[in-house]
């Protein structure tokens, strides 16, 4: 681990960010601004049908059309992005800090803790992330704690390899050798002397994930795993209104774009980041 | 197509023409059986367009593709076990029934010659001479015995265990005669053997992997799950048919994916096409749409143990019927009075009218049930179709008034195991059935095994069983009027319409007609279809 | 004698990781003769071996020339296209890098890259190529010429395939070849090898060179003149004699006073016997799997013996991988003895740092070589240092802060920097810190392993003079690890030198300039002098060398 | 040295094995705890207690779970996975024509994405920090960033149904020659390349970024070696490994992961197949997909490993 010094410049974590970021970074913004506060600003409620064509197209009325059932759409995918952003925070976090407290875990004690924690990872990843996705929702149904959980669950063996990488190659460090025959506990070297070594390329890991977890989600909600209705995360949104396609209705091409916006920037804001950070969480 | 008549399709064409076809025939079997009919609603003009597309003869030869919605790896050709669609459809077109039920929902005799009952308790079948199973063996009363008492076998796993119950003794007569012994009278027992799962088989067996019947067609391949291929069976006992020389047919769970591969060019014929592609369908020429609203429904059952009479009136109330058909069902669907029997059937209620869209009324239920404010779960799910869709515009309407409802969509996996029937308040999908009995003693019987909304009542019960005996029609149409009446206003199953099911077909297609079993002529249309040049 | 390098004005800049530029060379100028041999020597950073990679026209990722020409033998290698610039590497110039190691490709046999400039430019065909090399492997006195190309990189020691490099850098027949510190990683007795070949495959072939170090007693045998660097600006220049004579510049002549010995007072014998503070027993340790005479399949330390008086200081010697880390970590208990005593301040220490108690591990510290790794790049300063202070000594608050203001000031850095960062610190800095480190537990003892050999030559005096205030102060007691004799010499008042995991000879201050025992006088002979005809001159026994030396 | 890479890759297997029977034991498991059993889920609506009763005894669903799932993997290590319970056919023949068609799609995918992702991940490496860089970064976050499901959709409705190039289903069945091959297949594997490259080329350009920046590949500059030798002789080989391993990920993905893909083209392939035996909880069938997807992911990340192996001569 060899940082370069920072920059004094103010930024996410400490980094300047180039326009393309800056931009990204606006984006992330302005959703997460969507998210909090989209009850108060949604022009409907988000289960009224207040159209009675289906898949109406954009108006002064209906900014972004009406879905399949002539339910404003703008509403829809106002409240939709706190279910996106939320349940996907929610289940990279959980995802990120198992993976990351069991691959420091896993480094710092080695041996067949080591061993058999990494077996049973690489079990879980051998089983499609979808299919699994699917056998959740016939045991246990669908609500929000389920989906959270299997999008974590699923991710978890990814952050736990990432993780453990990056940490094992810090246990090496020699201020790991001094602070153990210091007599420190594990729990502190994983703490208080990795940690904060591997924090920066688990973040944009983070970021990654998070992307990733965006579209896993879309992909569940079109095997049926979504929240509960009337509400709607995005990727139920395009699912829901995937009939909509052929007659070109804003009710499946704004919430694609959505998912699209908020990816892209994620994804361009971690491209953004220096390269050392960046490039080991391809 | 004539534009002044907004609400006729080409299905309800078929159905005249069909009239006009069968006409005598249908004639001479009323004299046994109830009488049906068509009810039609527009003018001449109709029987002049009939009569132009029976001109048309049917084509020899070609290969169908047919595209059904549902596929799994326990898609089999054992007619007892068929449970989807697509398995009624392979089993149509490889064995052959008993009866079955025509256009018109009047049962004909197909294997039987002639069914005979003096008490509608003990009934003689007499089997069709010279009809011979696709290996070249005769058809004889071993195989119709056989096939009836497998029903009765818990191993076999039959769907319709619980019908063939009432069957207490089956035996042969001679070879070509099988009594049947009724633990009661049972006027329906034609409408009961033209069930799929009633089709004859061959005597012993129980590898049904080779599809061996009586039917229109030869097994060719079979993939469960897959796909199913059947040739042409030139020794068919039906002189004409069938018409095609080959008829494929697959599943496509994926709506829009039906719709495409229907669009694309690949498949003549995507069945349950959703009323949101509709559009797309008409608007591309050398497609049709085949609507038929035949009785199927999607339901809300609220169980009448929950002891909340009020809330049940109150949510009958808050049911924005036409809503519902114009956002969930697009139109494709009647207005329902909450009861089974759908103006497609003869026994059809027509003057009980549907529960009125009143939230001030079903407010006052409510309150009366003292549950406004409570948060009341509604289990929907995607296995009952449109029920996630009908649950949000009750909610939303539900909402206006104050009254709360938490929609729970569950999985399709295993909802008819562990919500349904079981669930307060959840939905429910209902397959057309031939009769109002069938409906009855299901559904609503204190006894009925689907008694989806707990409903008991000991005068029902009786007023079937004695309608169920009687051979007097007029009779029977005013029992059944009455019942229907009672289900309306007591059970708790909110049935808000009754669903039009919509085939998209390629106008190569020929030959389909609406039967009141359901899209895909009720399940059998593989030998009746026939292919334009 | 006609020039064939012609430097004017050079500049190059850098574009640091803000996206800011800076010149880091500033307007250098150089001339180089045929087959003469230059120096570049200065500290890391002085630009040294960016000027010797402008002769090859290259810059690393990040900077770039922005002004001046560079000409070799005529031609313009700042100027040209690069397609021209790659026709003339590796036959006009050519490059020696620093580590062989990393510069030879992990999965091609050493054949395939040593003829590989004859098979960029089409110079020979491939046998003769290969025949050229196994030539050139015997000039450089590699040993098993014949077979040895189609090795790979990992089956070759270090000095083996520095010469090999070398072989790499010549087979194109080059005008010029460029010395990346070509000895620098090495020990020394492998370290007269390689700079003997180097020196006549040169000469005889009339090649001129360019070569970078730090290291003024190396480049004393091989330059024909010195260039001396600093901040990107060339401080002096002279023949090699000049300069090792009359250092003109300030700077030159503090690289020269390095190497004076410098007069300190040791402690004397101690009077009475009292128990030594450190007594090391028989003590076996390695690595592998444990035999079944509980012992491990590599052996790197055999039985080895030592103690380690109240007060004074112990020197372990040896070259790469004699074993003397590998003691240092069995005595410190990160890696547990596998047999053998370790008795500290009169009590035997567990073999595992895990099962001994916390004064134990608080009064033994361990100090190691590279600051880089030693300190947590994530934590400032005041964190590094104030650790050990909370966990030996319960300091907190105010008391904490203050000691580390203390801490600081006695490793001779400001109080300023215990805000900073690791990163922020020079490599002079970082070591202090990480000595202060130590010193934070209230030791008894530190074990310093190798810590000078990562700084350059000014530094590492400085701070080995700091270490040896902070003894007089502390009462402390050192066991010094190194392969540096002058640096052990400086500072140790007894000598241990270890050969192969076994401790060949133990050295008093009195002896030290007289070794018995045959490796230990090859050892102490092979360490460079200043004077330029010490190479030259330098006659070891062959028999010696045979035996012990290195490659 | 050859012993050595022998008892590695012994150990690897073990390890597989071990793998395996954790994955087999979890699926176990998992299929125990969801609601219902297949005799239940066969008779669906007719579903009565006694119906339920009779049919389970006959398929034998009476013994105890465990003893069915040994049953099971007794079979299953001597070749023989059973005979599905929702159709009494042998596991064998059921899976047989979809496993062909699941490789089928997976290896046509791999023929044209590997190459694709490979040439672009490192070519953007070469040409780190250009504008043709920045534009396949750009791509790639697009192509990852659109739900697949959209974008199959798409080509269905503009190739299938408006221009009528291609069919919008796959009739992998009537595949009679190239041209049909390249119809049937064409938007299925041009979707699944799309889904996949993305994830190869992020790994292979920071592979490849990371070994140009090797002191080997400065050292072959030095020798004037070219851009494409130095690429391919010095980056490349050393770089195998972490690609090697990227390319096992997002190849295991083609096998088990193409869920979505398999019902928009309506293409037979395991995915699906399992998926109708999780719905009819048909443990055999179940667990014999679940073997297969576990299976695929072990050989495809071992053949990673022994080519990184391979690769690099100081692991040989």
């Amino acid at each position: 681990m060899t940082q370069s010094a920072p920059t004094k410049s103010a930024g996410l974590f400490g980094y300047r960010l180039s326009p393309v970021g800056s931009i990204a970074f606006l984006v992330i913004l302005f959703w997460a601004v969507i998210a909090i506060f989209g009850p108060q600003i949604a022009p409907y409620p988000v289960g009224k049908i207040v159209d009675m064509d289906y898949f109406g197209p954009m108006s002064a009325k209906f900014w972004l059309g009406s879905d399949y059932l002539g339910r404003d759409m703008l509403s829809r995918i106002i409240l939709g992005a706190r279910y996106t952003l939320g349940i996907a925070l929610a289940g990279v976090l959980i995802a990120s800090t198992t993976g990351v407290v069991l691959g420091m875990a896993a480094a710092v004690v080695g041996g067949w803790f080591d061993t058999l924690l990494s077996r049973l990872m690489d079990a879980l990843i051998s089983i499609p992330s979808k299919l699994f996705g699917l056998v959740v929702v016939a045991a246990v149904g669908s609500s929000l704690p389920a989906l959270i959980l299997t999008l974590a669950v699923i991710y978890v063996p990814g952050a736990y390899r990432f993780a453990r990488a990056l940490a094992v190659n810090v246990n090496t460090m020699d201020f790991i050798t001094v602070a153990r025959i210091r007599g420190e506990n594990t729990l502190y070297l994983a703490i208080s002397e990795i940690l904060p070594n591997i924090i920066r390329p688990v973040l944009a890991d983070f970021g990654l994930r998070f992307v990733f977890i965006v579209l896993l989600l879309s992909g569940l909600s079109f095997l049926g795993l979504g929240v509960q209705p009337p509400l709607a995360d995005w990727g139920a949104l395009v699912h829901e209104n995937i009939q909509g396609l052929s007659l070109g209705a804003a009710a499946v091409i704004a919430p694609s774009l959505a998912i699209a916006s908020l990816t892209i920037s994620v994804n361009l804001l971690i491209d953004d980041l220096p390269r050392k950070i960046r490039d080991r969480s391809a | 197509m004539i534009d002044k008549i907004t609400n006729w399709t080409k299905s309800d064409d078929a159905r005249v023409e069909d009239a006009i076809r069968r006409g005598a025939s249908r004639r001479e079997l009323l004299k046994m059986m109830l009488a049906g009919g068509v009810a039609l609603s527009a003018g001449g003009a109709v029987f002049g367009r009939a009569e132009r597309a029976l001109a048309a003869t049917p084509v020899s030869g070609g290969h169908l593709k047919a595209a059904g919605i549902s596929a799994s790896n326990a898609d089999t050709l054992d007619p007892a076990k068929a449970s989807l669609g697509t398995d009624y459809v392979r089993c149509c077109s490889l064995y052959n029934r008993l009866t079955f039920i025509d256009v018109t929902g009047v049962p004909q005799m197909e294997l039987a010659e002639k069914l005979d009952t003096k008490d509608a308790k003990t009934w003689t079948v007499t089997l069709r001479k010279g009809v011979t199973f696709h290996d070249g063996k005769a058809l004889t009363s071993a195989d119709v015995v056989y096939s009836l008492k497998r029903h009765l076998d818990p191993a076999v796993g039959s769907k319709v265990a619980k019908i063939a119950a009432q069957m207490t003794e089956i035996k042969a007569v001679d070879a070509n005669m099988v009594e049947i012994g009724l633990k009661a009278a049972n006027a329906d027992l034609p409408f009961i053997l033209a069930l799929h799962h009633f089709m004859i088989v061959q005597d012993g067996t129980t590898d049904f992997s080779k599809g061996m019947g009586t039917g229109a067609f030869v097994l060719e391949t079979f993939e469960p799950g897959v796909r199913s291929i059947v040739k042409k069976n030139t020794n068919y006992w039906k002189p004409g048919f069938p018409h095609l020389d080959s008829f494929e047919f697959f599943a496509i769970t994926d709506p829009n994916a039906r719709v495409n591969a229907l669009l694309a060019g690949d498949v003549h014929f995507a069945s349950a096409v959703n009323p949101r592609s509709a559009k797309m369908i008409e608007a591309q020429p050398g497609f049709e749409l085949v609507k038929s609203t035949v009785g199927a429904y999607t339901n809300l059952n609220i169980r009448l143990d929950m002891n909340k009479p009020d809330f049940i009136m109150g949510m009958k109330h808050i049911v924005d019927r036409e809503q519902i058909i114009m956002a969930a069902l697009r139109g494709f669907g009647e207005v329902g009075n909450d009861q089974p029997i759908s103006k497609a059937n003869v026994y059809h209620n027509a003057d009980l009218k549907p529960k009125a869209f009143d939230p001030d009324k079903a407010k006052h239920h409510f309150q009366k049930a003292g549950v406004l404010g409570q948060s009341i779960p509604v289990i929907a799910s995607d296995a009952a179709d449109f029920s996630v869709d009908m649950a949000m515009i009750i909610q939303a309407s539900a909402a206006e008034i104050g009254m709360k409802l938490d929609i729970q969509r569950v999985p399709s996996d295993g909802y008819w195991d562990k919500y349904w029937l079981k669930a307060p308040i959840h939905f429910g999908n209902i397959n057309p059935r031939s009769t109002p009995d069938i409906y009855f003693s299901l559904l609503y019987a204190s006894d009925a095994p689907w008694n989806e909304s707990q409903y008991k009542s000991p005068k029902f019960d009786a007023m079937m069983l004695e309608a169920r005996g009687s051979l007097d029609d007029a009779k029977r149409h005013a029992i059944y009027n009455e019942l229907q009446t009672m289900i309306s206003d007591e059970a708790g199953t909110i049935i808000p319409a009754y669903t039009t099911n919509a085939d998209g077909i390629s106008s190569k297609v020929k030959g389909l007609q609406v039967n009141p079993l359901g899209g895909m002529m009720g399940y059998a249309m593989a030998e009746y279809l026939w292919l334009e040049a | 004698m006609t020039k064939l390098v012609d430097i004017r004005n050079l500049r190059v800049e850098a574009t640091t990781d803000a996206g800011r530029r800076i010149e880091i060379i500033k307007g250098v100028d150089l001339d180089i003769a045929k087959g003469e041999i230059v120096a570049l020597i200065g500290e890391s950073g002085s630009g040294k071996t960016t000027i010797a990679l402008t002769l090859m026209g290259h810059t690393r990722p990040g900077c770039r020339i922005s002004g001046g020409t560079v000409l070799v033998d005529g031609k313009d290698m700042a100027a040209l296209p690069e397609r021209e610039r790659a026709a003339l590497r590796g036959c006009e110039v050519a490059y020696v890098p620093q580590s062989a190691a990393a510069a030879f490709n992990p999965s091609q046999t050493i054949m395939d890259q040593v003829i590989e400039v004859t098979q960029i430019h089409g110079s020979m065909p491939r046998d003769k190529a290969r025949q050229r090399a196994i030539e050139l492997f015997k000039a450089l006195s590699l040993p098993s010429p014949d077979t040895i190309g189609g090795r790979y990189p990992h089956q070759v020691s270090g000095g083996q395939l520095q010469r090999l490099a070398a072989a790499m850098a010549l087979i194109g027949d080059p005008k010029l070849v460029i010395f990346d510190e070509p000895t620098t990683a090495l020990d020394v007795t492998t370290q007269i090898d390689v700079l003997k070949a180097f020196k006549s495959v040169m000469k005889s072939g009339g090649i001129a060179g360019v070569y970078v170090s730090h290291d003024l007693a190396v480049v004393a045998q091989i330059a024909d003149r010195i260039v001396v660097l600093k901040g990107g600006e060339v401080q002096e220049e002279g023949r090699t004699q000049a300069i090792l004579a009359t250092p003109a510049h300030p700077y030159t002549q503090e690289l020269l006073a390095a190497f004076e010995p410098k007069e300190t007072q040791f402690a004397a014998a101690p009077a009475e016997k009292a128990r030594p503070l450190l007594e090391v027993e028989n003590v076996i340790s390695g690595y592998g799997v444990v035999q079944s005479d509980g012992l491990p399949l590599v052996k790197a330390v055999r039985s080895v013996n030592l103690s380690v008086e109240k007060g004074r200081n112990l020197g372990i010697i040896g070259e790469s991988g004699c074993g003397k880390s590998t003691l240092a970590r069995s005595i410190a208990g990160i890696l547990p003895a596998s047999a053998g005593n370790i008795i500290f301040n009169g009590h035997e220490l567990d073999y595992a740092a895990r099962r001994r108690t916390h004064d134990q591990l608080r009064e033994m510290q361990i100090v190691f070589q590279y600051a880089d790794t030693a300190l947590n790049p994530a934590k400032p300063i005041e964190e590094i240092l104030g650790r050990p202070l909370t966990f030996y000594h319960g300091l907190k608050g105010q008391a904490r802060s203050a000691r580390v203001d203390a801490l600081l000031d006695m490793v001779r850095l400001p109080k300023s920097l215990r805000h900073r960062h690791p990163s922020e610190l020079s490599g002079g800095q970082k070591q202090r810190v990480n000595f202060a480190r130590a010193l934070a537990a209230d030791p008894r003892l530190i074990i310093c392993d190798e810590i000078t050999s990562a700084l350059d030559t000014v530094v590492a005096g400085a701070v080995i003079e700091l270490l040896k205030e902070l003894q007089r102060e502390l009462d402390l007691s050192y066991i010094f690890i190194s392969h540096d004799l002058s640096v052990v010499e400086a500072i140790c008042d007894e000598v241990m030198v270890m050969y192969r995991g076994e401790k060949v000879e133990h050295l008093t201050r009195e002896d030290i300039a007289s070794p018995r025992h045959p490796y230990s006088k090859l050892l102490f002979a092979s360490v460079p002098k200043l004077d330029p005809t010490w190479l030259d001159n330098l006659v070891l026994e062959p028999e010696l060398v045979r035996q012990y030396g290195g490659a | 040295m050859n012993a050595d890479i022998a008892s590695m890759i012994g150990k690897r297997l073990g390890l597989s094995a071990l793998t395996l029977l954790i994955v087999s034991f979890a699926v176990f498991v998992a299929t125990n705890l969801l609601p219902g059993d297949t005799a239940t889920i066969l008779l669906g609506q007719a579903a009565t207690p006694e119906a339920v009763a009779g049919l389970r005894q006959a398929m034998h669903l009476d013994d105890p779970a465990v003893f069915r799932f040994l049953r099971w993997l007794a079979g299953a290590v001597t070749g023989d996975f059973g005979t599905s319970y929702a159709n009494n056919m042998p596991i064998a023949t059921l899976i047989a024509g979809r496993f062909v068609n699941t490789m089928e799609l997976a290896g046509l995918t791999a023929v044209i994405a590997v190459p694709l992702a490979l040439t672009l991940g490192i070519t953007a490496a070469v040409l780190r920090g250009t504008l043709y860089d920045r534009i396949v970064a750009v791509l790639t976050i697009g192509v990852i960033s659109v739900p697949e499901f959209v974008v199959a959709s798409t080509a269905v409705l503009l190739f299938a149904v408006y221009l009528k190039w291609l069919p919008a289903i796959s009739f992998v069945n009537e595949v009679h020659s190239l041209t049909d091959l390249l119809r049937m297949y064409a938007m299925p594997v041009v979707t699944l390349t799309f889904v996949v490259s993305a994830q190869i080329i992020r790994m292979t350009r920071a592979a490849v970024i990371e070994t140009l920046s090797m002191p080997y590949v400065e050292m072959a500059l030095l020798k004037g070696a070219s851009r494409s030798r130095i690429v391919l002789r010095h980056a490349l080989p050393n770089s195998l490994g972490p690609i090697v391993n990227a390319l096992a990920l997002s190849l295991s993905y083609l096998i088990g992961g193409v869920i979505i893909i398999e019902t928009i083209f309506n293409y037979p392939g395991i995915a699906k197949l399992m998926v109708d035996a999780v719905a009819t909880r048909d443990l055999p069938l179940i667990q014999t997909c679940a073997l297969i997807f576990c299976l695929g992911y072990l050989i495809l990340i071992t053949i990673a490993d022994i080519i990184a192996i391979l690769s690099n001569p100081r692991l040989r």
